[in-house]
């Protein structure tokens, strides 16, 4: 039984990293009609956004210490953080151990300007191109993306660890115990969809937005500048998707390739939900994190070997031939 | 009995009835005319006939065989060809391109792998297709694009294309919807001269009163998914029912 | 001649020449020149320019006439490999029976996931198709191991049974692929002063075999089945309503492609008796999409110079290490050399996939039409009288 | 300068076309038998370095990189020798090999088969490579090596691993120096039963292809024979990037101990996750409960930062070794680069080499006596103490290193520390030993 229980919150915290991806992708196809290949670069450079806050934070100032001897036999150097030198060791330390946190701080501004020069730069000439072209040139940008974050931080991961208060397990139900950075991680990714669903229900902003992505010339008729809101929310979506990969952090240290690992999943995740459904996102991530967790257990390995290794695809081949507007979408968008 | 009957054909969307119990006779080379204000079921009706869509009840018989649960390209292969209210064509072929293609699906049917021989070695079809060119005074665009032509053009182009099928029934719908009066009498003389021409029965959905008068045989009038009445168009042009239902508020609009 | 027109066949012509005379083109640098770098007529990498071409005109058959998106042609060219390598396990090592039989099971392959898959469009398709063929990977690396051998790859090994041939050589060696007797990697060179080029068997049958393929494409092209499929890319409403089933039509094409694909694969385990698992995987399906819209998709000679493209940046962009651009800018003042270097190394050596994202990326954005269309763009450039022409050419023949 | 020569029939090779004052274009389309395959002829010899550059194990690639260029710069004189000065074998003097200057050429294998093949081929055909070294995976190792065999080059392994290397997929014209699973399971198992007990249950995640299972299959065998008790074994797709699902059903599995055989960026992860949940603060069983990690690099070991503290597992080198190889080794290095080696660059370093000092030994650039002189050899003053390069299956035996993540390491390249150096005749295994059955090693091919 608390096997079973456990494979649910696995897949439920697997699942919110899913369905944070899903649903920046689902914002930029739904407002914008963009099928966005660089969403994985996205969130890999989110992650990446914590590694620089982090380098950041203990650039440190060297110092030579004649006693100890690095491994040439040369005085070794002693590297003190300049934060620890201008706040003092407690306060210094305590904030280099919440760089992950605070990393979510530094990442919106960035994650924000990035989204809006893809979309001016790049984006926004393809809006009349086939959905092929997209998909190429924004999986060239993600190529561009991905080689330049390697050229600079290689390509081994790097830890960015969780605060030393919430690295350890925590107890969610008697007798289960549960690491307590991804119990963090999924309350995060809920409060980040509830935080986008509330945004788009409840401000004039979002009803616009809304009301573009079902028809959009309407809107456009209504003298509404559109194409300005629509910036805003690819921005939005770059954001959600570089959060969810700010917080990922500490889970999976991050490398360059984090992004292309998601990629094709999140995309499966999109079709099984519904193209164009924000809820349906939602919940397929979760389902998808679900099951996957489920095909994990050694039970069913030993019953069917290697459906770990299919399970998604598989997934997402019954569901387009059956249903192929996929859980939630709506009927008719790109059947 | 007519080369199309239409026999109490029923459709509902949801809780919107959009047919009911329709009867419809399409007597061999007429031209028969089903005109009603907007959203009578007109185009409903249509895609019944034409496969896109399924009746709930009731049979469409053409030529002696029922149509329903075939799929477009099967009735199409029956021998009835449509015209679209926006035009269809392949606009990314050349013009003489667009002739080709119904003539291969008239003589090969529905499928044939034809991978080898090129194109222009098909004399015979080559030279149909630039007759019917010629017929509708296209000749000199044949290398165009599709894509490129007035929509006047384009429409031109479909009609060509169905009537080098050699279709028993060509369904028209709204073929002069948004064009200036000048067009619309151009096409009205085309799909004369078609009917004189050939035998060829038309059935045509219009808006356009002036269209429908001067082709039509006969004219059934629809109103609310049901007709009202079926008759030739100088006692509909009187009928008072229908002038309840539709003449009077928007003739010649 | 051959059943084609004027142009085609003027441009089966230039592709002919091309291509036998490859060892010579690829070569135009002196051997000891420091631009020797360049030179990519050896006989691997030029087989490897003309079967990726092979895999892109198959898979531009699909793609460039039809218009359906296929994220998955990858695990055909695996499966031909797959096959190929098992006909020299099992019954000899001439290429012949290798190539059949990498064709018929990359066909049947290819049918099996075409029909289910075109049972959807645009880009649900290229998501079904993806998951085929990442499914295919996933298996090929780990669970199917006993036929595909994994991680390693399936190789030919000395206690093979190859009924038909032997399994070893007199000096114990594993014998060598060949067709009849004459060795797929005999080879012989010819010095011209200071140039050297590589004459090698494998790379004339390749070529020749790249020849028949493109042939049978530029037939396909111009046949009415071609145009049926371009049709299908153009309208498919019209083309119901005209009388036409769409359906066997792109599953035809979908099987064409990837027979073209299998034939590849197959050809890939003839002049190299090895086949990985990473043959399969969606990055390398990516790479034919990729060759195809650099060239060109939709027209007859793009997705070649496509894959030439590729395979040339993967080979010698990424064997240009810092010694060798030190070794270029020697001259410069030192400044200006470590300057250039740091700029140059992002893009060359390791490099070499942001020079490919880059470029791509210039090309999707500034010349739709692939490096087809910018060659037509400088041709008008040149040629005003003649652009004028190309103009009306390319309404008469929209798909080129 | 040599060029590429295909045919066993062969065609001459000719420096002599570089005629740069020759009026008239001289031809040569001669056909009289070159001696081997690439067979220098002018003043220098080409070595191919065949790295991955992309992918997850560029880093790794990179290092074995600067080894192999810290190898060249020693090999012709450059630097302080390196390794020159405490080999046992004293024939190379810094003039290049047989007086050639050594030249390299590098590429790209992107940790694919296929590209490490064609990135082999071009070295092989284009530049005249006359050996073959580099590489971060077994798959990759197995078939570049096969295509050595193949175009009768020799092929000199970097960091591979897996037991099929040396064991079914052996091939005479290959040698490896790295250790693999079976010497890792031999030389970890005593320690662990030291440090752990004789009555353990161990949880086996393996990653679900050749190198990961043969690890497996190493390790199981390896402890069990001193009394351990496999509970389970579960497969992890290559592609997996978190592992929360596998490691959560170790928790109530009743097994004290976690055997982790994954490796780079799967080992980084898997490991991440297993002291997310705790696993390390776990007591099973009244003991607490233990992670092993069978292949360590050091490379790796940064990835999984602290993690790593505490995690035992083994490694084919470490540079805080304290003989004079090493330390000339790590001098070298250190002060050219700035860092210490990993073990990946030692493997390539000790690689280029051996096959340098093979040739000289042999007097000949030839395969065939390469393979002669390298096979039986026996050396010091490498790293790893006396090492013999064995004949029947050209695998490298020496002692190897069990070592533990530090707990308190003073710089960020101070993370291991070595617990046992287990001797070579511990990890030695008989050649027709049931785990490396089923291969052939054939005969040399010199090519041509």
């Amino acid at each position: 039984m608390d096997a079973i229980l456990l494979q649910i919150f696995n897949g439920l915290d697997k699942g919110s990293a899913y369905a944070l991806i899903a649903l920046g992708l689902t914002l930029i196809f739904g407002t914008l009609g963009v099928v966005n290949f660089a969403h994985g670069a996205l969130f890999m450079i989110g992650a990446f956004c914590s590694v620089t806050l982090q380098r950041l934070l203990t650039l440190s100032h060297e110092t030579l210490d004649p006693t100890k001897l690095d491994f040439l036999g040369n005085p070794s150097k002693i590297k003190t953080p300049y934060i620890v030198e201008w706040f003092g060791a407690d306060a210094g330390n305590t904030i280099i151990d919440w760089s992950v946190p605070l990393a979510i701080l530094f990442a919106i501004p960035i994650m924000l300007a990035i989204g809006y020069v893809m979309e001016r730069g790049l984006i926004k000439h393809f809006y009349k191109r086939p959905h092929a072209d997209q998909i190429l040139v924004t999986f060239g940008l993600a190529i561009v993306l991905q080689e330049l974050v390697k050229h600079y931080y290689g390509a081994n991961p790097i830890q960015t660890p969780a605060p030393d208060a919430l690295s350890g397990v925590m107890q969610i139900l008697p007798g289960v115990v549960y690491p307590a950075w991804r119990v963090v991680y999924f309350c995060f990714s809920l409060a980040i969809i509830g935080g986008v669903f509330a945004f788009l229900q409840f401000t004039t902003f979002g009803m616009v937005v809304r009301a573009g992505m079902a028809d959009r010339e309407t809107v456009g008729l209504l003298g509404i500048d559109i194409d300005r809101r629509f910036t805003l929310m690819f921005g939005i979506a770059a954001s959600v998707a570089g959060l969810a990969g700010v917080m990922y952090g500490p889970i999976n240290a991050p490398n360059y390739h984090m992004g292309m690992d998601f990629l094709v999943l999140s995309f499966v995740v999109v079709v099984v939900g519904g193209m164009g459904s924000l809820p349906g996102a939602v919940l397929a991530g979760f389902l998808l994190g679900i099951l996957e967790s489920f095909a994990s257990m050694r039970e069913i390995i030993t019953l069917i070997p290697g459906i770990n290794q299919i399970i998604i695809y598989l997934v997402a081949i019954v569901i387009l031939l059956v249903r192929p507007r996929g859980l939630m979408g709506r009927k008719g968008v790109m059947e | 009995m007519g080369i199309l009957e239409v026999k109490d054909v029923s459709k509902r969307f949801g809780g919107l009835k959009a047919l009911s119990d329709v009867n419809l006779s399409v007597a061999q080379n007429t031209c028969h005319a089903i005109i009603g204000p907007n959203g009578a079921g007109k185009s409903t009706l249509l895609n019944c006939l034409v496969g896109k869509l399924i009746p709930d009840t009731g049979s469409v018989m053409f030529d002696g065989q029922s149509v329903l649960g075939r799929s477009p390209h099967e009735i199409n292969q029956m021998g009835i060809s449509r015209v679209f209210q926006t035009p269809e064509i392949f606009g990314d072929l050349s013009v003489f391109e667009n002739m080709m293609i119904p003539l291969f699906a008239r003589r090969d049917g529905a499928y044939r792998m034809h991978a080898y021989e090129s194109v222009a070695s098909e004399k015979e079809l080559v030279s149909r297709a630039l007759q019917m060119l010629e017929d509708v005074n296209m000749a000199d665009k044949r290398h165009m694009h599709a894509a490129s032509m007035s929509r006047g053009d384009k429409r031109r182009l479909e009609m060509a294309m169905c009537l080098i099928q050699e279709p028993k029934l060509l369904l028209l719908d709204e073929p002069t919807a948004g064009m200036a009066r000048a067009d619309t009498n151009n096409t009205i003389d085309l799909l004369r001269q078609i009917k004189d021409s050939r035998d060829i029965t038309i059935a045509i959905i219009e808006h356009d009163m002036h269209v429908v008068f001067s082709l039509a045989d006969r004219i059934t009038v629809l109103a609310q998914g049901t007709p009202l009445v079926e008759d030739v168009p100088e006692r509909i042009k009187g009928h008072p029912k229908v002038k309840e239902a539709y003449l009077g508020e928007t003739a010649h609009a | 001649m051959f059943g084609l027109e004027k142009k085609d066949l003027n441009l089966l012509i230039i592709v002919a020449l091309l291509t036998m005379l490859a060892p010579f083109i690829l070569n135009p640098f002196p051997t000891d020149s420091a631009l020797a770098q360049f030179n990519a007529g050896y006989p691997d990498l030029m087989q490897r320019f003309v079967i990726y071409g092979i895999f892109a005109i198959g898979f531009n058959i699909l793609f460039g006439l039809t218009g359906y998106l296929s994220f998955g042609h990858a695990a055909f060219l695996g499966v031909g490999s797959y096959s190929a390598v098992w006909m020299f396990k099992l019954l000899s090592m001439n290429v012949l029976p290798a190539l059949v039989l990498s064709v018929i099971i990359a066909g049947a392959f290819s049918w099996l996931i075409g029909f289910i898959s075109l049972r959807r469009t645009g880009i649900y398709f290229s998501i079904l198709t993806l998951a085929f063929a990442q499914m295919s990977f996933a298996l090929a690396y780990s669970v199917l191991t006993p036929i595909t051998n994994g991680e390693t790859g399936l190789q030919i090994t000395l206690d093979d049974p190859r009924i038909l041939g032997m399994s070893a050589t007199a000096d114990g060696s594993i014998p060598v692929t060949n067709i009849f007797g004459l060795e797929m990697r005999a080879a012989t060179d010819l010095v011209i002063g200071p140039w050297s080029f590589t004459f090698s068997v494998g790379y004339y049958l390749c070529a020749l075999v790249m020849l028949v393929a493109f042939y049978l494409s530029i037939r396909i092209f111009r046949s009415p089945f071609g145009m049926m499929l371009r049709a299908i890319k153009s309208n498919q409403t019209r083309m119901n309503y005209t009388g036409l089933n769409p359906k066997p039509y792109t599953l035809a094409a979908f099987v064409i492609s990837g027979m073209y694909a299998g034939l590849a694969g197959g050809l890939l385990a003839c002049m190299d008796p090895l086949a990985g698992a990473e043959r399969m995987q969606w990055t390398a399906s990516g790479e034919v999409v990729l060759m195809t819209i650099l060239g060109g998709a939709g027209t007859l000679i793009g997705p070649v110079l496509g894959a030439g493209m590729i395979k040339y940046f993967e080979n010698i962009f990424s064997k240009i290490n810092e010694a060798t651009l030190h070794s270029w800018f020697d001259v410069l003042p030192d400044p200006m050399e470590n300057g250039l270097v740091w700029v140059l190394e992002h893009f060359v050596g390791a490099g070499w996939h942001l020079t490919l994202g880059v470029i791509f990326m210039l090309v999707v954005t500034f010349l739709p039409g692939g490096l087809v269309e910018g060659g037509q763009r400088i041709g008008r450039l040149f040629n005003r009288t003649k652009a004028a022409k190309d103009d009306e050419s390319a309404a008469t023949k929209p798909a080129e | 300068m040599s060029k590429n020569n295909l045919t066993r029939r062969g065609v001459l090779k000719s420096g002599a076309g570089i005629g740069a004052g020759v009026a008239l274009p001289t031809i040569f389309t001669a056909s009289s038998a070159g001696a081997f395959t690439n067979e220098p002829t002018g003043n220098t010899v080409t070595l191919g370095f065949n790295v991955p550059q992309s992918g997850p194990y560029a880093d790794e690639g990179a290092d074995e990189l600067r080894a192999y260029e810290l190898a060249v710069e020693h090999l012709n004189g450059g630097g302080d020798g390196g390794m020159l000065n405490t080999f046992s074998s004293k024939v190379l003097d810094g003039t290049g090999i047989l007086g050639k200057k050594v030249e390299y050429v590098t590429g790209d294998t992107q940790t694919k088969s296929d590209a490490a093949r064609a990135s082999a081929q071009s070295m092989i055909q284009k530049d005249g490579a006359i050996m073959i070294t580099g590489g971060s995976s077994s798959g990759v190792a197995v078939a570049v090596q096969g295509l050595c065999q193949e175009a009768g080059v020799i092929f000199m392994a970097g960091l591979t691993h897996s037991n099929d290397t040396t064991g079914k997929d052996k091939k005479a014209n290959g040698f490896r120096h790295f250790f693999n699973a079976y010497m890792s399971a031999a030389a970890l198992a005593p320690v662990l039963k030291n440090l752990y007990g004789d009555d353990r249950k161990a949880y086996h995640l393996t990653a679900d292809y050749t190198w990961g299972w043969t690890q497996q299959e190493s390790i199981a065998a390896a402890t069990e024979a001193m009394g351990w008790e496999t509970v389970n074994n579960v497969l992890t797709p290559l592609a997996q990037t978190d592992f929360s699902s596998y490691i959560a059903p170790v928790l109530d599995s009743g097994a004290d101990v976690l055997v982790l055989n994954h490796y780079g960026g799967n080992m980084v992860n898997s490991l991440t996750n297993a002291v997310q949940f705790g696993l390390r603060n776990k007591q099973v069983n009244g003991k607490n409960f233990e992670i092993v990690v069978p292949l360590f690099s050091r490379l790796m070991a940064r990835g999984a930062g602290e993690n790593i503290k505490g995690i035992v597992g083994s490694t084919n080198w470490h540079w805080s070794l304290q003989d004079e190889g090493s330390k000339a080794f790590v001098k070298s290095f250190g002060t050219k680069y700035g860092f210490p080696p990993s073990q990946a660059a030692h493997t390539c370093y000790v690689q280029t080499l051996l096959y340098a000092d093979a040739v000289t030994r042999a007097k000949s650039f030839n395969p065939c006596d390469v393979v002669a002189a390298l096979e039986g050899f026996e050396f010091d003053g490498m790293g790893n103490g006396p090492t013999l390069y064995r004949a029947e299956d050209h695998q490298c035996f020496k002692d190897v290193l069990v070592v533990k993540g530090k707990e308190n390491p003073t710089s960020e390249f101070d993370l291991l520390e070595v617990v046992e150096v287990t001797p070579a005749a511990q990890v030695t295994y008989p050649a027709d030993h049931p785990m490396f059955a089923g291969g052939n090693l054939g005969t040399c091919n010199p090519g041509a």
